[in-house]
């Protein structure tokens, strides 16, 4: 018994000690500075204000927010449509190949994420691969501008963020009860009708799941819009980005973290409330 | 004829995603023998990118840095998560919401805060930046995608497993140990993988907290591609990637022959 | 012996806001074989967590071998546990799952060996001591589920729903070895069902439990054919229900109406007049009589036409219509020389009773 | 598992207990310090090299304001960030007696706007910002100012450099101000002329420039010269302008910060730096052009005398040295920027 308390206090007190410094304290350190103000000569200064958060209340913030919201839905949409029968798929193979292809699955994102950044604009740019291939096969005639363009972005986040939304997906197809299927085509469903309203429902958990793991990142990963979108956009990973590196104003760079966080966590409790208990229970959040 | 062409759909998709996933990786392989430092276009065949990358053992000790911190960091990481995880699963304790909560927070921080106030907490600790200071930070952002993977492996199970145990006399160290433990591996060495992979490739965070003993590779790439991606740097990793696949492949053969 | 293993002295569990025990007492006596019977829902398997440990009650007591045991952990209040989804450690063997619980108690290694191999032979799997429990049977795993719980020796084993996922034939099979194998080890087992003829057939004493309290508390005997509820009385075997009222009382004799005629039966619960009461006939106590074979037609009898037929090889079944539109059924038992066992539908019957068979009981909504 | 644990850590401390107290912590841009220097230095002098890089002044900056003093000994900032860094007493002073071959370098480049009193950076690189512009697409093009770039049929075809300070600059340099003004009304005044060029700007990039433009993804606009070296050795077609109204000098120097705990080591690492031969090898490693009037001369011709790298007296003297500017106009700067981006 004594020695069972003992683990159980040691356990706790690893978790809570780490999180407690390194997510806790991290976090109030990241609000505090954002109630304190900033002068040319100290990057934070002990003065309470809540100026800081007057920066946000401005139509252009809305606007970044719009934009990284649309962009977000976009590649977590297509995520889902590509991720979900590939998911599927590669649930249904032979055990042996399983695991093997989940493995070449990460493998790509073992090499540095710049360089194979760098390899898609290679493939998309005017006189890039993609080009050359179709204007050699006759498809088209003059080359497309593909790179520096919204097309270009959301192929890099999906690129990126692929296996965010498979990972969750596959998980939730091993666990799934085959017969439910072959009970549904027993009762005459169509291909259709099974996935609609038997694999959907039953996959929601590994949806969701795979949705917040794609959509909270692609919110803020700014460095692909900007190398292959052309910068031409701003997200609120930009914002963050240069309210603490460009105009050294660190306060109102925490004050836009801190909204950020909430927005998310708002986001998070809506989904909350909206499932089951059973469903929450496996995504955890 | 209807399985022989859900097959063909199947396969079609299978080959076309991985066929995505890996056509920029063939390109980053062809550029590493293209002749031009600059350029994005064919410029003709040579080697002397491998030349420079064999020379050059600053991004050799780099990538030594970044293999040995992102398996201590993911292993260490694996350890707390997976206890997070096993806790939040197993226990009603006080502040578990407040547990869910800093795991949620850990995820929706952007990069560039969680570098900074780390670098700031760890001034204040008088921390020297390094290794041990890229060690925390890593280990810190990897946490919450093992606690995600095990616990959602343990809300899998029938919890009446976990009873039994107790109900045999189990301690809750044995439980952790035999029961939870071994049946979450899956879980635990997807949430490895992930957090390996997320170490190696972090730049924004490591960034803050590095220091000057210690450059690690995804660094060193990102400071040296002020002018654009050096050929070198397809070279080396054309070289990870061959080592990579040749291991995977070599460790899925022998499994396989044992099984 | 009569010693009591387990009391529960005035227990009741909430959850939330949702009460699923109220005031629950009952004892578990040495080396007896108790069932918990009632619907699902009815807060049975939660009772079998509080002995077992698993839950903790709002209020009241739980006693195990003369000490209390409330706030005491599962692992240390020799009981054991055999789940419903058996929960055999998929990782395990079967030898490492029976062993478990003696590794936990840090038994000696050769021992421990000597004791699981007892146990798997026992439950007939000494065979299979190797295997994972997913290359098991349904009813091999049962029985590993079984091996594991006893072979810790446990003051009482409890066990909940354990043959609901067999087969008809393994489960007839499973309560038989159960029983014997309860008498064998001479240990108090405490076990959860919802299925009546399983409870009856196996226990000695059944514990029957409607909406979070108990019902009653008796033999099987007991319960069948003296149920002190309408619930009870619906819920084991099947039941002819009358609804009436008491017309008059005298000595010990009450008078009630039962389709329009008066009939005289004993007072055993101190009716009184102008009660509402049902009077609760089982089928099997129920004869139907052709009109031939009857000389003379007595008051007791119910004239009805019958609407269903079902043979059941030992028995057939009938469903008669009363005058009063009210069907009854009716159990015959095959007599092989009696040749008048031939009834079609839309025959016209006669029914009735031995009077002192029947069942009355205080009116329930 | 735990003694795989052991084991890593083990592997860890040796690894690090090996570390030598002889060293200089050098934080700098990455491309511009090959390893055969850093090799050579070592050699020459037996002190251990850590370098480590940045991508951008302000991440230096960020750091340095974070973690406080003596984690580096020799940094790289460029001449914005230097009179910053001055002003918020981040520097050392530098005393050149230590320095032998601070002869080196050229007179015109030291004691500029940006350090005025005393030294405290060692200028290095410069390079200026002008116009590119590739003949294939535009033969004929007449363009000689920043404000040829507004025309409106350039719509969607120029390329920015991903860089507020820069972009500012121009506008800045088009109302008659100099792009180191720090007055909220002239910013604000630069702000409505961007908004004016921004339907012409097709993309923004600072990291791919050399193959964004060499490739031919962008056929005008603006560029660092050291760049435009590097694009034009493969792509003929291009051609460097140095606007007449005005552009902006940048300079990399190198500095030693505040607190620095290895000091002499560190000036041991500028002193070899300033040598003809190190500056010569590091003039190569990125087409930059360098103070070191020694270093230049060992150049092979086409760099040496490259009219891009190295302009004549007579267009520098439209050149201006790229200064700090005030947090406030920094903050307009960021909240114009953001807004233009939206646009």
């Amino acid at each position: 018994m004594k020695y069972d308390s003992h683990f159980r206090y040691f356990s706790l007190t690893l978790i809570w000690a780490w999180l407690g410094i390194f997510a806790l304290l991290a976090f109030l350190l990241v609000l505090g500075v954002s109630f304190l103000d900033h002068t040319q000569a100290h990057i934070v200064i002990p003065r309470l204000t809540f100026t800081n958060y007057q920066f946000l209340f401005q139509p252009m913030l809305l606007k970044i927010f719009g934009k990284s919201f649309s962009i977000a839905a976009t590649v977590t949409f297509f995520c889902l449509i590509i991720g979900y029968p590939f998911a599927y798929f590669l649930s249904q193979l032979d055990r042996h190949y399983k695991s093997l292809l989940m493995l070449f699955l990460i493998i790509p994102f073992w090499t540095s994420s710049l360089v194979r950044s760098y390899a898609i604009m290679a493939i998309l740019k005017t006189k890039g691969l993609l080009n050359l291939l179709l204007l050699t096969l006759g498809i088209i005639h003059q080359p497309m501008q593909l790179l520096f363009t919204n097309v270009a972005v959301i192929i890099g986040l999906v690129y990126n963020l692929l296996p965010f939304m498979v990972l969750p997906l596959y998980a939730n197809f091993e666990r799934l009860d085959r017969r439910l299927l072959e009970a549904a085509e027993d009762l005459g469903a169509g291909r259709f009708i099974k996935v609609y309203k038997i694999l959907l429902p039953l996959t929601k958990p590994g949806i969701y799941a795979g949705v917040m793991m794609v959509f909270l990142p692609s919110m803020t990963l700014f460095y692909i819009p900007d190398l292959l979108g052309g910068a031409r956009s701003l997200l609120l990973g930009n914002l963050i980005e240069n309210q603490f590196l460009f105009a050294n104003n660190w306060p109102v760079g925490s004050a836009v973290s801190v909204i950020l966080t909430a927005v998310m966590g708002g986001m998070l409790f809506i989904y909350w409330r909206a499932t089951q208990r059973h469903e929450r229970q496996q995504v955890l959040l | 004829m209807k399985k022989n062409s859900s097959n063909i759909t199947r396969y079609t998709w299978l080959t076309a995603v991985y066929a995505f996933l890996y056509i920029p990786i063939f390109v980053v392989v062809f550029y590493s023998f293209n002749n031009t430092q600059f350029s994005l276009v064919w410029h003709g065949m040579t080697l002397n990118w491998y030349q420079d990358l064999w020379r050059d053992t600053n991004l050799w000790v780099a990538l030594f840095h970044s293999l040995l911190l992102a398996l201590c960091a993911s292993t260490i990481a694996v350890v707390i998560g997976s206890f997070a995880a096993m806790n939040l699963y197993w226990y009603r304790f006080r502040g578990r919401h407040l547990l869910y909560g800093l795991v949620f927070i850990l995820i929706v921080t952007p990069d560039i805060v969680l570098g900074i106030s780390l670098l700031i907490l760890f001034s204040l600790m008088h921390l020297d930046l390094g290794f041990w200071s890229l060690l925390l930070a890593h280990i810190t952002f990897c946490i919450p995608f093992v606690v995600i993977t095990v616990y959602s492996r343990l809300v899998d199970f029938d919890s009446h497993l976990f009873e039994a145990a107790r109900d045999l006399g189990a301690s809750e160290i044995t439980i952790f140990r035999r029961i939870m433990l071994p049946l979450a591996l899956p879980a635990i060495i997807v949430g490895l993988l992930l957090s390996f992979t997320l170490s190696l490739d972090d730049v924004v965070i490591s960034y803050f907290v590095a220091g000057p003993g210690y450059e690690i590779l995804p660094l060193k790439i990102f400071s040296m591609a002020r002018l654009g991606v050096r050929p070198e740097l397809n070279a080396l990793c054309t070289v990870i990637f061959v080592i990579t696949v040749l291991l995977v492949l070599l460790s899925h053969m022998t499994l396989r022959k044992k099984t | 012996m009569t010693e009591n293993i387990v009391e529960i002295k005035h227990a009741s569990k909430s959850f939330a806001d949702q009460q699923v025990l109220r005031n629950i007492s009952l004892t578990v006596k040495a080396g007896e074989f108790l069932t918990l019977l009632g619907p699902s829902g009815c807060g049975k398997t939660t009772l079998l967590r509080l002995i077992s440990g698993f839950e903790q009650p709002t209020s009241g007591q739980i006693i195990i071998n003369g000490k209390d045991m409330v706030n005491t952990p599962p692992s240390l209040r020799h009981v054991n546990t055999v789940f419903q989804s058996y929960a055999l450690f998929p990782h395990m063997t079967v030898y490492q799952n029976v062993a478990f619980g003696l590794q936990c108690r840090g038994v000696a290694k050769e021992q421990i060996q000597e004791k699981v191999m007892a146990a798997l032979a026992m439950v007939k799997l000494d065979k299979f001591s190797q295997r994972k429990p997913k290359q098991l049977s349904g009813g091999q795993q049962q029985r590993v589920a079984i091996a594991r719980a006893v072979v810790n020796e446990p003051l009482v084993l409890l066990l909940d729903e354990p043959l609901s996922s067999l087969d008809y034939r393994l489960r007839k099979a499973m309560q038989l070895e159960l029983k014997q194998l309860q008498r064998n080890l001479g240990i108090a087992f405490v076990f959860v069902t919802h299925d009546q003829e399983e409870a009856l057939s196996m226990s000695d004493r059944v514990v029957i439990l409607d909406e979070g309290h108990v019902e009653q508390i008796g033999t099987p005997r007991e319960v069948y054919e003296e149920p002190v509820s309408l619930a009870v009385a619906k819920f084991i075997g099947e039941t002819n229900i009358f609804d009436t009222e008491v017309l008059a009382v005298k000595d010990n004799k009450i008078t009630v109406t039962v389709e329009q005629e008066q009939h005289e039966y004993t007072n055993k619960r101190g009716f009184v007049a102008g009660q509402k009461v049902h009077v609760v006939v089982r089928p099997e106590d129920v004869r139907a009589w052709d009109k031939v074979d009857v000389p003379g037609v007595t008051g007791a009898m119910l004239p009805g036409v019958v609407e269903e037929v079902i043979y059941k090889g030992t028995t057939v079944d009938l469903m008669v219509r009363l005058a009063s539109g009210k069907v009854v059924a009716t159990t015959e038992f095959f007599d092989e020389d009696d040749p008048k066992l031939e009834y079609s539908i839309g025959e016209k019957v006669w029914v009735e009773w031995t009077p002192g068979w029947e069942v009355i009981l205080p009116y329930e909504v | 598992m735990i003694r795989l644990i052991l084991c890593l850590f083990l592997v860890c401390w040796s690894g690090l207990s090996l570390a030598e107290d002889n060293v200089v912590n050098v934080y700098g841009w990455s491309s511009d310090m090959s390893n055969e220097i850093i090799q050579a230095f070592e050699k020459e002098t037996g002190i251990k090299v850590n370098h480590s890089g940045y991508s951008s002044n302000e991440e230096l900056y960020a750091k340095l304001r974070a973690i406080g003093p003596g984690s580096y000994d020799v940094i790289e900032p460029s001449s914005y960030y230097v009179s910053r860094m001055i002003a918020q007493n981040m520097l050392e002073p530098i005393d050149v007696t230590k320095l032998k071959n601070y002869k080196n370098i050229d007179p015109e480049f030291l004691h500029p706007s940006y350090d005025p009193k005393g030294v405290h950076a060692i200028p290095y690189f410069w390079g200026v910002t002008g116009i590119f512009v590739n003949r294939k697409y535009y033969p004929d093009l007449k363009i000689t100012r920043w404000t040829d770039l507004w025309q409106p049929q350039y719509k969607n075809q120029l390329f920015m450099l991903d860089d507020p300070r820069e972009l500012f600059s121009i506008a800045l340099i088009t109302l008659g101000y100099s792009p180191n003004d720090s007055n909220r009304e002239h910013i604000k005044q630069a702000y409505e002329r961007l908004r004016l060029l921004s339907a012409n700007i097709k993309l923004y990039n600072s990291s791919a420039v050399v193959s964004i433009v060499g490739d031919e993804d962008a056929t005008l606009g603006i560029m660092w010269n050291g760049n435009f070296y590097s694009a034009a050795a493969y792509n003929k077609n291009l051609e460097f302008i140095f606007p007449e109204d005005g552009f902006v000098i940048w300079v990399d120097n190198f500095a030693i910060p505040k607190g620095a705990e290895h000091k002499e080591n560190a000036y041991k690492f500028i002193d070899f730096l300033l040598k003809a031969e190190t500056a010569k090898a590091m003039s190569l490693n990125n087409s930059e052009a360098i103070t070191n009037t020694a270093g230049r001369k060992l150049l092979p011709p086409e760099l040496r005398d490259s009219k891009v790298i190295y302009p004549s007296d007579e267009i520098l003297k439209r050149g201006i040295y790229q200064e700090d500017i005030n947090d406030a106009a920094l903050a307009d700067y960021a909240n114009y920027w953001e807004k233009l981006k939206l646009q």
